[in-house]
């Protein structure tokens, strides 16, 4: 947290000053959606290594972490990208191939985890999982949870309600509180001192911005400090909880921003193709992510007809009749 | 008989039917991606106006113009009857007021006798053959939700005795299974395949043949399974009618985006 | 809950409906703002009695249903109006009287209650209250707990953090989830089917509604069920949750409703004035309350002209310069 | 001296000053009901302009173009960072991260040695002679933030040996009192009173006094409490500037709703 008037800076600062080798990380978004990917491409050109990684159901933006070889544990739920990628595919290949460590929760515990962070408490509540293998198999040994202090010593704990049966609870499985070194989400508008308004839906952006010790919001448009402070019931994200604000339109491409952009099928199914074979996704990085300086070099290689045809529809707020089969 | 042979429908239009007739007014509709998506928008375009339709990412009550290809893509944010997050979504499941009229609907990679779900992984979790995209919402509303319906493909690899992973609750281990682990009531009331439908035995929480598609014998289906179901209680599927497949073809997903 | 296009009806038939003899209620607002009062003065004028009522910190709705005769039992972390009354006056007598038994909590714990309640758990866990009174002593002793059903039978629950001093605490408080037979809020704009849109604060609103088996919604304005569906995400309780829909104007009057009109100073200075006497207590309520047949009858009562001294500044929301000494 | 008889300024204006230089710039102020608010607003216009004030209610960096009557007030939400609820800003509060910056303005009907408040009952908790309005947010801010400052009359029958109830925890039974009790570290840094303002020890965690108003000696004060405290360290207070006075005068409380 910063309580500074003006947080605005650059993506390549605000990777440089709070994502390190080995730090923890979420990053918001759903599958296809809101994912911030101008840095997560940042991430991937500034060839970070080792990182922790938490998220629910982020798709697109794990998968390209994965893909960059910047990951090296993953806490996850969902590792989809909707249709153009059921399974998300060098998660799947990371997996498969050992080269990452995965622990399993479901995506209302990981949104619990992070909402307990964002509380200030080790834990909260849930009744799902019990009878699973969620709750049976650990990702993460207990051996290896002891020694490392960044990790809870119990993936999690099943316990009897000791309010004897009251709510006709019998039993409730407690998880342990996701604190993130960083959060990076992307949003439709943000101040310059970080007060961020979300449109549509939210997803879990709110409980993982204020779970982190640090938080990067990227934004399609930055306001005026004063703009923000009407009508405030809108802002999700009070300035308090963010330490860097970074101006990037299109900073979700090629996810969808709603009211913005949709998603971009050419894209992700180019994404898709070339993540099947190891030798054309190292094109694709050469490609698309190392051959650009930034992400406005990503957007300009796209080329704004492309931009155009999935640029929102005023009423509907995504791209109507898109072609995405 | 003629008209099973010439089928003026596709498999998945039978099997989206079959989903959407489970689906009834006034049911609160949980879906996932892809053939999920379809039924609840088919339920709620032919036979369940009033049902209401809801996605783990906080959507409720999406109006679905055109058909997601996602639980987060932008389609299911237009016109709902609020845009919330995930949080909002599984308290609304797991709230015993809210919750009892949900039904989920489901998928996964393996299935067993009592309706247990694998979507995360085959082989050993630490080092598997196949990795799937894991749990993500279908744990939370298999758990939470007293009603579920369960898409599969019928092949013997599927349908197995022991799950390499359970990764969403039906039954457990039987008729006291939710109870004693803890859950709330619950558990499949179909599993919808691309040969029939299956339903679960009252008593016993057993899987067993509900339905077979026209051109299908329960014995092909049988063939299909690792383990042996009840077949007495089958009776042949009736298809999907023309103003079922107009209302699915027009208003559900026009770019066959699903249907293929 | 209910899912029906249309759930509007009267206050006389929701309150008939909903609100019984020995009734859990919960009622939404806080202190001197948006109290659901044309609720309140329907549930005094139709004489309910034995209602158990939950509060954080309503004030002007507490304390009338108090003095009403309505309530037996209160679980409340605070009973106050502002500078009005700094404690309620008739909440305040009625405890030194022994005339309803109450239990304390903090405006945490009880938020915390309703959204275990909202969430289907049966505790929430805080690290508030630790070392106080709030944990040690409790209104209502052990073996009344265990013989009713709708109390449960501990207070709070002290753990040991289970994740071994995980995120550095070492014990927790865990509280109570409550699940109100009924809960009633006041907001701005509710459509047929029960959408609710607050503006300004929430307050607990949320999380009390969605605790509730049933809930009654009175709203300022009523909108066409179209109209709340465009940037739904400001929708903060969907229709599911809502049983029925009263469309009652100043109905949160004499308390403040934002963008609406502010609190009557005027109204609540008389109030407090006539509280701290009995007989003139029930002069009080012989003209307020059961002097109007309704709440219109109120507001024509109170006038067009102090109606229009606190009517709320477009900009501000609240009436500018208005006479609050 | 001449100056102190002829005061221009109130007691409440002392008060109200002397809490307001215990906030700092970054510090995120949550404040209560009546001069709690004032010395918020007085901070924020005089020493303090990059405070943050905010409400448990939910009301983030209010900008209070006028003095609000209540936590509730529609006063607080005009011109916010963010208009929330009740658990938003307790979370911060409980958030070791927001927390840490959050300073706690309280009040109280007694106060013990140790800073720990009573703000419910005199008397019997079941059956008592007085009620008051009880915890709302006071043990939860005591409880969770690291500094807070405490408003007094000075009066025998509110500075006790024993609290009748122990609503908002301060230091508890001394040093270790919240570590032992599973409290964040924290406690009461001022008690701002009537007559002086009082300090808490760094070892003991006992109350001593750290400064008297102009016209007080430590024995008047020390006359008007149950227990005595440490004088040694008292000086006299520094009263208010005319530019502090004019500032509180006219941009916080114009109407005198508080200072009287």
């Amino acid at each position: 947290m910063n309580l500074q008037q003006d947080k605005v800076t650059d993506i390549k600062t605000a990777i440089r000053t709070h994502i390190k080798d080995g730090c923890h990380l979420s990053i918001g978004g759903f599958t296809i959606n809101r994912n911030p990917m101008a840095a997560v491409y940042e991430i991937i050109r500034s060839k970070i290594r080792n990182i922790h990684l938490y998220a629910h159901s982020n798709g697109q933006g794990v998968d390209e972490l994965i893909g960059g070889g910047c990951v090296s544990r993953l806490e996850i739920a969902y590792g989809g990208s909707g249709k153009f990628a059921p399974t998300c595919i060098r998660f799947r290949k990371a997996v498969q191939e050992n080269s990452i460590e995965v622990e399993d929760y479901t995506n209302y515990q990981m949104t619990l985890r992070f909402l307990a962070g964002a509380m200030g408490v080790p834990f909260l509540p849930t009744r799902s999982s019990l009878g699973t293998d969620i709750v049976n198999r650990w990702g993460f040994p207990k051996e290896m949870r002891q020694t490392e202090p960044d990790i809870p010593d119990e993936k999690l704990v099943i316990m009897e309600n000791p309010f004897q049966g009251w709510h006709d609870v019998g039993k409730v499985v407690l998880v342990p509180a996701i604190r993130p070194d960083v959060t990076i989400i992307h949003v439709q508008k943000a101040d310059r001192r970080g007060n961020c308004r979300i449109n549509g839906l939210a997803f879990a952006d709110v409980e993982q911005a204020k779970a982190a010790k640090h938080v990067i919001v990227t934004c399609e448009t930055l306001c005026d400090n004063e703009e923000l402070k009407t009508d405030s019931e809108q802002n999700q994200i009070p300035f308090i909880h963010v330490d860097a604000v970074v101006h990037i339109p299109k900073g979700a491409y090629p996810t969808a921003c709603y009211r913005h952009y949709d998603y971009d099928p050419k894209y992700l199914k180019n994404y898709a193709l070339k993540a099947r074979n190891d030798e054309e996704y190292v094109t694709y990085m050469e490609t698309f992510i190392h051959g650009c300086r930034d992400h406005a070099d990503l957007i300009a290689m796209i080329g704004s007809e492309q931009m155009a045809i999935i640029s929102a529809d005023s009423v509907t707020g995504y791209a109507k009749d898109l072609d995405r089969r | 008989m003629s008209d099973e042979l010439e089928m003026d429908y596709t498999l998945r239009e039978m099997m989206t039917i079959m989903a959407a007739r489970e689906i009834k007014n006034g049911d609160i509709v949980f879906c996932g991606t892809g053939i999920s998506m379809l039924a609840a928008m088919a339920a709620k375009n032919i036979n369940a106006p009033e049902s209401v339709i809801f996605f783990e990412t906080g959507a409720m009550d999406s109006k679905l113009e055109e058909i997601p290809l996602a639980v987060a893509d932008p389609r299911v944010m237009y016109h709902t009857s609020a845009n919330g997050g995930l949080l909002d979504s599984f308290a609304a499941m797991q709230n015993p007021v809210t919750g009892r009229r949900v039904i989920g609907i489901l998928g996964a990679a393996q299935i067993d006798m009592f309706g247990n779900l694998n979507s995360t992984v085959i082989g050993d979790y630490h080092s598997p053959e196949i990795r799937f995209s894991g749990s993500g919402g279908g744990c939370d509303v298999a758990s939470f939700v007293p009603r579920s319906i369960i898409f599969m493909q019928h092949e013997k690899r599927k349908f197995v005795n022991k799950l390499d992973y359970l990764t969403s609750p039906g039954y457990l281990d039987g008729p006291r299974g939710r109870e004693m682990a803890g859950l709330p009531q619950g558990g499949p009331v179909a599993v919808i395949t691309d040969m029939g439908v299956m339903g679960f035995d009252d008593e016993t929480k057993e899987m067993y043949l509900a339905g077979f598609y026209p051109g299908v014998s329960p014995q092909d289906i049988l063939a299909k399974m690792e383990f042996s179901v009840d077949i007495s209680r089958a009776g042949q599927a009736v298809p999907p009618t023309m103003e079922e497949l107009e209302l699915l073809r027009e208003r559900c997903d026009s770019q066959r985006l699903i249907l293929g």
